[in-house]
């Protein structure tokens, strides 16, 4: 089976259940937006997906394969690529060794130049900026940063953590269409963590609602747009 | 999703909690001091002799707590500190004999004194540097001794707190009355401590450790406060530093080596660092651990390079395998649960 | 004038010396963000064994080598067994930050007694490797011998070779991602374990040769190394803890204070000078010379 | 111009990094009553701005006014008693304190006795005193019944509730909040909305914010950075339609 | 007097129990670690041969590690846990002082012999009751240096380089009494000797051209500016204190033989090298049976020596051993003891301190201490404004074997 495929996962935080027996999966080269209020957890999915936190049953695959119980690092090599939530850049390194260290591991140099400079059209903020250590940025340049060195890693599969948190609007719609464009041209699975509902779906190809760590409901995003019983309950419209 | 009490209500579990940590407070502290009476009548004198240094290392392990556990500051050279105290008790009662409960109080005063100094030079230092400084201080400090005629040299002063007065009876040891002084001292000592962080002094400390940022912006003067924590310890250091040298009758700069300010910061980490109570764990682990460690390798036996380094090794091992598997000290359940 | 001239060899001799045990710690610190007080054990268990290379080969040119190999191998074990470990437990609240105190604290003791069991207390001589004999300019010898000349090169070789690794090459970059910012440096694919095993590694060998080259013109004890530990370490904090530069700078301004001092002053204010000196720089500089810029605090 | 009495006022603003410069002649006034919302992209001088007004970066130019009157560029710790209270961008609550002990800390100021009282036990009173302030600022963020609760073991909109309550309980006349909705979900932030519009009945609020429905229900005006510098301000409407604004800032289809 | 019916505590009737604190780890460690398993060798080998009066002594030994916070520790549990009879050899002078005011060994009048320590201070029976040293205090050695360079070295430009602790101010105090000045004198902190530092020291000689200079220090001290001596190319007349003179050692720390050779020692006991000395022969014929063959350095030698000491002490104290009647041998017949000293014995009523006087000698190319003039010629004296006569002393050959008979 290709994509990402979920199956009856369970993560704990001590007692706590923080996913409780989620099923879902994304087709190759989908958007999948992950909706759900806070504490539903979104964040402990990721964390479990990428090797962050260790998982107490259940099965995920990419592309037939167990991403589960295997580093972090290793997964990023597998093309599976997160960026964490909030602060997922390295305030001590400047902002061009915190793009660098996306494309360490990478044989392919002249590619992950190349990437690197898709990555600073797609975001000039961070070209002029490129010797200031990342702990001058303001919260939005940080966002950027992230996703950019994300970028670097060539991903094929990439997990965004709220990647709109504290970002100024015009600056949500240029990420998100540039998530959108990075899709569709390079054929990349995303699976989008997001508070921000509405922006999210109007991007992904399919909504995934969760709540209290079990699945609400799954379908094509334009179908939950329109839901109204969905509209009033998670999407707070 | 969130249960609210009515005001009255929550304002009556406030007034019962400060009461009730008020008197258990006192009631342990009440108690500890009736079990020391009792455990002093019944333990033999080598016993009572180490009492006396669990005492003295629970003053120095809870200066440590307060500073380290709370305002978040590392010093690796209260053993100088510790020394500062001694001298000054020493020479107050050399020179102006004053009775032994002032020349503590002036052992307090004069590290606190130094301590405060210390603090303002070392106040925007953190983490390492603070570290660093420390080290290097206590390094620095306790050879100064010898150029200074008055303080003796390595031959050291002679700290004599006296015979116990007659009253006390004619079985009344010279160490069961060291043990005395200084099991009170530690009790006066860990009741200011344990008063002091539980006041506001203790919140702004622990507020700053984690976020000194957001505690300026509530009005906490991070520099002047982290400098107060120095103080309060250094104090509390000099007030061990005098109780350590009446046990051994001296002040003497090789009683106060690098090798003393790491006991005491590792005392502390057995205690568990922001446990007050945990500092007497943390003594008598200090204590015994050498005596239980040589003991064992007499009876492991083997040759004398072995036997003699096989203290230290275990020591070390112990020492170790306790921040491995025990990082936050000896207690055994740790309130980390999050509700949801 | 010559007076002058004279104490500034001693004080660069001696502070090289410093420099190299400095460089040590910084390596440390820079991978993993631990001030490593084992460094001295680590170092001395090194010595050990070029020491027992040197006298079944009289051969320091062996020793030295070897010494460093395994000062890197011990390195890289202390890591492995002790501070991953120590990372994954001890990571939170205030006794985080001295955690690993205690625990290299511990380690120097642990080391120290296998030494003793070993070895023995027993002062032992290590071969030169050249002579200690100072240069002679006509009649005058001067405090600067062939052996001093061979740790200045080294300490310069060695500091080199690791600023080239940390400042321009990718395992630079990661080393310093790894101490960071472990967890986002995995998410960038960094092999945050082994960088950082690696970075010990150096360290180990640095220490290494720093023990293999102060102690033929010394002894070697299971203590010998206990005032390098310390100098180095205040060598360490003066140069700021960050920067290779730094940590050779610390040491070479430490021992040519030292040397001034006890030379115009007082020949038995070692330590206390330390101190001053220490206090000194930071007073002017809280972070050391090359110490960090502030971090943004809201 | 506004007859309301003025709290805060600042003259030409500016602040560098080095060769940046993140602030640049900036000035805001801030009326009693109202609520203020300073808005502009990321990177714009938002938090520069706080930071300048609470001692945490130094001023290069600028003059400032507080209550008619003109008032040095104040440390950190002097906010409190000028009246000042603030929120940090994300959270900065003390993770291993109870809500409680944070939001005393909050109350600081209102603490009578020193060191020796303290040290003699002697604090019940003060201690008292604090609590029950304390806990009056978490009754109006309705977070009193989790006081005793250790802020790491929160839900994260909670912990938004429990720094406003911290800010609040010095009785400040102004209160400066930094992204009090960032990172919460739709009820949440209808929520907070309601609390932000209930605090201003007591103090002057000045507001960052990026989501514009909050800012745009509980402004009455708005200041818009960019690169530093002023480029709009004014009630909300005019703000939202200056096409300035929209270029550098909203967006042409407004994500909320 | 009455005979105590019970024995004392510490004594049964097959045993002698003695204690020792000693540091066997740490920075001191090296040499002192080996003082315990040697005295025990000629303790074991008294043993052998019948111990004293059918007893037989073991020694309880305790790491102190040079601390005197441990040294008290140790101490107490010697007394209260091991209950020994006696202290012997405890070594350090602050170590000691701590133990004898904390620990009180003079108020539980237990005997405190033959401490390993220069200190004038236990010179003073009334405040020490217990306490005996053995060696001659630092003061005394200093004396006794001086008058032999005012004698030897007249008009010549003197170098000094001291421990900056009690040891060296000891010193200085002597070398005042003598009447010596030094033109150049070189202080440097205990701990902080070492080939870097020991360059400024000799700097600073040989700016001021001291032709003769005397080392008042440590072994490693001794050593590091032996050494460094030579690689700076500097040529005096050393002169090496009893305490940094040990050539075994100075050997291990790296002074090479050519730069020892003709430099001078003071000692108050034959040189550990000279088999030709009966008590040196046969502590090395002890060394190699019961000690494993250990290097035979000086601290061996002290420790047999020491041993020899406590032997003829507990033997001084009778058959029914008690602390009270050790002591009153010791200052009854104390100054009769066979003893590899080439030094009289002081001891007598009210007199706790041992050896009096020090002989001079020139390192040989083998690295051996041979008397200047080819004959023994100790001088003695006391700690204070005493003269400083020339001994007429002969030494008590060694007893039969080895074995006592006092
Ligand atoms: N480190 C942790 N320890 C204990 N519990 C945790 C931890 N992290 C999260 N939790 C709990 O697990 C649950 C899910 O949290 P999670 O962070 O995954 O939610 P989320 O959906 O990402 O929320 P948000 O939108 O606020 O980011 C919550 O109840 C949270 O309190
Ligand atoms: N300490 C500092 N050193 C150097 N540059 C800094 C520093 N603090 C902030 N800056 C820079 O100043 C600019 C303004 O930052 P600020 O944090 O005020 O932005 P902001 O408007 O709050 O943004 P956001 O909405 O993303 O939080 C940014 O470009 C940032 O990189
Ligand atoms: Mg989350
Ligand atoms: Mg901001």
């Amino acid at each position: 089976m290709s994509g990402l495929v979920v199956n009856d996962l369970h993560v704990f935080h001590g007692a706590i259940r923080a996913v409780d027996g989620l099923s879902f999966s994304v087709e190759t080269g989908q958007l999948a937006a992950i909706i759900g209020a806070n504490g539903a957890g979104k964040t402990t999915l990721l964390r479990a997906l990428t090797g962050l936190k260790s998982v107490q049953s259940g099965s995920a695959t990419w592309n037939g394969e167990s991403m589960l119980r295997q580093k972090p690092e290793n997964l990023v090599r597998q093309g599976i690529v997160h960026v964490s939530d909030g602060k997922s850049v390295i305030p001590e390194l400047s902002v061009k060794e915190n793009l660098a260290l996306g494309g360490l591991w990478r044989r392919d140099k002249k590619d992950v130049a190349i990437v690197t400079k898709e990555v600073l059209d797609l975001f000039p903020r961070l070209g002029e900026r490129m010797s200031q250590s990342a702990d001058t940025l303001s919260g939005g340049e940080r966002q950027m940063l992230a996703i950019g060195r994300s970028l670097i890693s060539r991903p094929s599969l990439l997990l965004l953590d709220e990647p709109s948190l504290g970002l100024a609007p015009l600056v949500i719609e240029q990420i998100f269409q540039a998530i959108k464009s990075l899709q569709a041209r390079l054929n990349l699975t995303v699976v989008l963590v997001e508070q921000n509902a509405m922006g999210a779906l109007r991007i992904a190809d399919i909504g995934v609602i969760v709540n209290l760590g079990r699945l609400v409901t799954v379908g094509p995003s334009q179908e939950l747009i329109n839901n109204p019983a969905l509209r009033a309950a998670y999407l707070g419209y | 999703m969130l249960k609210r009490k009515p005001t009255t209500q929550v304002q009556i579990d406030m007034d019962k909690n400060i009461a009730r940590r008020k008197i258990i407070g006192a009631a342990f502290f009440i108690f500890l001091g009736i079990a020391l009476y009792v455990a002093s009548n019944i333990v033999d004198e080598l016993r009572v002799y180490q009492g006396a240094t669990v005492a003295v290392y629970v003053v120095a392990i809870s200066s440590i707590i307060l500073l380290t556990g709370y305002s978040g500051q590392i010093s690796l050279g209260h053993g100088a500190l510790m020394a500062v105290g001694a001298y000054a008790a020493v020479l107050s009662r050399n020179y102006w004999n004053f009775p032994i409960p002032l020349t503590f109080a002036v052992a307090v005063l004069a590290a606190a004194l130094f301590g405060a100094l210390l603090g303002m030079a070392a106040g925007r230092l953190s983490g390492p540097y603070l570290a660093g400084t420390t080290l290097a201080l206590a390094v620095g400090l306790p050879s100064l001794a010898n150029q200074f005629k008055i303080l003796g040299g390595e031959e050291g002063l002679t700290y004599d707190v006296g015979f116990p007065p007659l009253a006390l009876g004619q079985d009344f040891t010279q160490y069961k009355w060291f043990f005395w002084i200084a099991a009170l001292a530690a009790l006066a000592a860990t009741w200011v401590i344990f008063n002091v962080l539980g006041s506001r002094y203790g919140r702004q400390w622990r507020a700053l450790r984690s976020n000194p940022t957001a505690a300026a912006l509530l009005g906490v003067h991070v520099a002047r406060s982290k400098v107060l924590a120095f103080t309060i310890s250094s104090g509390v250091a000099g007030l061990a530093g005098a109780l350590m040298s009446m046990t051994i009758s001296l002040v003497t700069p090789s009683a106060f080596p690098l090798s003393l300010s790491f006991a005491i910061v590792t005392g502390a980490v057995l205690a568990g660092v922001t446990l007050l109570t945990g500092s007497i764990v943390g003594a008598v682990v200090l204590v015994a651990i050498p005596e239980v460690t040589a003991a064992l390798a007499t009876h492991l036996g083997g040759s004398e390079k072995v036997t003699s380094n096989l203290p230290g090794l275990m020591m070390s091992a112990l020492l170790i395998l306790s921040v491995l598997f025990f990082p936050n000290g000896p207690q055994l359940h740790r309130r980390k649960t999050r509700k949801s | 004038m010559s007076r002058i001239i004279n104490t500034l060899l001693i004080g660069i001799s001696g502070g090289s010396i410093y420099s190299l045990m400095s460089l040590a710690l910084v390596l440390v610190w820079r991978s993993t963000r631990v001030v490593n007080f084992a460094q001295a054990g680590q170092a001395i268990l090194s010595t050990y064994i070029g020491y027992v290379v040197v006298t079944h080969t009289d051969n320091y040119w062996l020793a030295f080598p070897v010494a460093l190999l395994s000062g890197a191998l011990i390195g890289a074990l202390v890591d492995i067994f002790l501070i991953r470990i120590l990372a994954r437990r001890a990571n939170s609240g205030p006794v985080a930050a001295i955690a690993p105190v205690i625990a290299t604290l511990g380690l120097l003791g642990l080391i120290r007694a296998i030494v003793g069991m070993i070895w023995g207390g027993d002062l032992r001589r290590f071969k030169l490797p050249v002579t200690n004999h100072g240069f002679t300019f006509g009649h005058t010898t001067i405090p600067f011998a062939p052996i001093n000349l061979l740790i200045v090169v080294t300490t310069v070789i060695v500091m080199l070779i690791f600023s080239v690794i940390f400042q321009r090459t990718n395992l630079g970059l990661a080393l310093r991602a790894s101490a960071f910012s472990p967890e986002i440096a995995r998410l960038a694919g960094v092999r945050v374990d082994l960088t950082r095993t690696i970075g010990w590694a150096f360290a180990g060998a640095a220490g290494a040769i720093a023990g293999v080259l102060v102690t033929p013109t010394n002894y070697l004890s299971p203590n010998s190394l206990d005032l390098l530990l310390v100098s180095g370490f205040v060598a360490a904090v003066i140069g700021g803890l960050e920067s290779l530069i730094g940590a050779a700078l610390g040491g070479l301004v430490l021992g040519i204070s030292l040397a001034f001092v006890l030379e115009y002053i007082s020949s038995s204010l070692a330590f206390p000078v330390a101190f001053v000196v220490l206090m000194a720089v930071l007073l002017i500089k809280p972070a050391g010379l090359f110490g960090g810029k502030r971090v943004r605090s809201a | 111009m506004d007859n309301r009495s003025t709290l805060l006022s600042i003259d030409s603003l500016s602040v560098s990094f080095g060769g940046l410069k993140a602030l640049a002649n900036v000035s805001l006034d801030l009326h009693a009553g109202e609520v203020v919302g300073l808005i502009g992209p990321n990177g714009a001088g938002k938090t520069t701005f706080f930071n300048a007004l609470s001692g945490l970066v130094s001023v290069a130019s600028g003059s400032l006014r507080l209550y008619d009157q003109d008032q040095k560029w104040p440390q950190p710790h002097d906010l409190v008693d000028l009246g000042i209270a603030r929120t940090l961008q994300g959270v900065g609550l003390f993770p291993d304190l109870t809500v409680l002990e944070n939001v005393m800390l909050g109350a600081t100021k209102f603490s009578e006795g020193g060191l020796i009282r303290a040290a003699l036990g002697l604090e019940g009173r003060t201690e008292r005193k604090l609590q029950t302030l304390a806990m009056n600022a978490l009754e109006r963020v309705y977070a009193a019944g989790i006081a005793h609760q250790r802020v790491d073991s929160l839900p994260y909109p909670v912990t938004k509730r429990v720094a406003i309550a911290r800010a609040l309980v010095s009785e400040p006349k102004i209160l400066l909040l930094d992204e009090p909705a960032g990172g919460l979900g739709i009820q949440d932030i209808d929520w907070m909305n309601g609390l932000i519009r209930n605090l201003a009945q007591n103090c002057a609020i000045l507001l960052v914010e990026h989501h514009m429905d909050v800012v745009m229900s509980v402004c009455h005006r708005l200041y818009v950075l960019n690169f530093g510098e002023v480029i709009a301000s004014g009630d909300a409407k005019s703000v939202r339609e200056n096409p300035d604004v929209v270029a550098a800032y909203l967006g042409t289809q407004a994500v909320h | 007097q009455a005979f105590s019916v019970h024995a004392e505590t510490g004594v049964t009737a097959t045993q002698i129990k003695l204690g020792i604190t000693i540091p066997l780890t740490g920075s001191a460690a090296p040499g002192y670690s080996k003082i315990p398993s040697a005295m025990q060798a000629y303790f074991n080998y008294v043993n052998d041969n019948g111990g004293v009066y059918g007893r037989k002594i073991s020694l309880v030994v305790k790491d102190d590690a040079y601390l005197p916070t441990l040294a008290v520790a140790k101490t107490n549990e010697l007394i209260l846990k091991d209950k020994v009879f006696a202290v012997v050899g405890a070594l350090g002078t602050a170590n000691n002082k701590a133990v004898a005011k904390s620990v009180n060994l003079g108020r539980r009048g237990i005997p405190d012999l033959f401490v390993n320590t220069g200190y004038s201070g236990f010179a003073d029976a009334k405040k020490y009751p217990t306490t005996f040293s053995l060696f001659p205090s630092y003061i005394m050695e200093a004396k006794i240096m001086g008058q032999y360079i005012k004698e030897n070295f007249a008009g010549k430009k003197l170098g000094l380089i001291y421990q900056d602790d009690d040891f060296g101010t000891d010193a200085l105090v002597g070398f005042k009494q003598a009447g010596v000045k030094f033109d150049v004198s070189v202080p440097y902190a205990s701990g902080s000797q070492s080939a870097q530092s020991a360059q400024g020291w000799i700097g600073k000689l040989k700016a001021a051209g001291a032709e003769v200079v005397v080392m008042f220090g440590v072994t490693t001290a001794s050593g590091a500016a032996l050494a460094t001596a030579a690689a700076m190319a500097y040529k005096a007349q050393w002169i090496l204190g009893s305490v940094g003179g040990d050539a075994t050692t100075l050997k291990a720390v790296g002074v090479p033989a050519y730069v020892l050779t003709g430099a001078m020692g003071a000692s108050f006991l034959p040189a550990p090298t000279d088999t030709t000395d009966e008590y040196v022969k046969f502590f090395q014929g002890i060394n190699t049976k019961y000690n494993g063959d250990a290097v035979f350095d000086n601290n061996v030698l002290v420790a047999m020596n020491t041993a020899m000491m406590a032997v003829q002490a507990l033997r001084a104290g009778g058959k029914n051993l008690t602390h009270a009647s050790v002591m009153s041998g010791l200052e009854n017949s104390g100054s009769s003891f066979a003893s590899a000293s080439l030094s009289p014995i002081n001891y007598a009523s009210g007199v706790h301190v041992g050896y009096s006087g020090y002989w001079f000698g020139t390192y040989n190319s083998a690295g051996e201490l041979k008397p200047n003039g080819g004959a023994y010629s100790v001088y003695t004296t006391d700690s204070g404004a005493g003269a400083i006569v020339k001994s007429t002393f002969k030494r008590p050959a060694l007893p039969a074997n080895g074995l006592p008979t006092n």
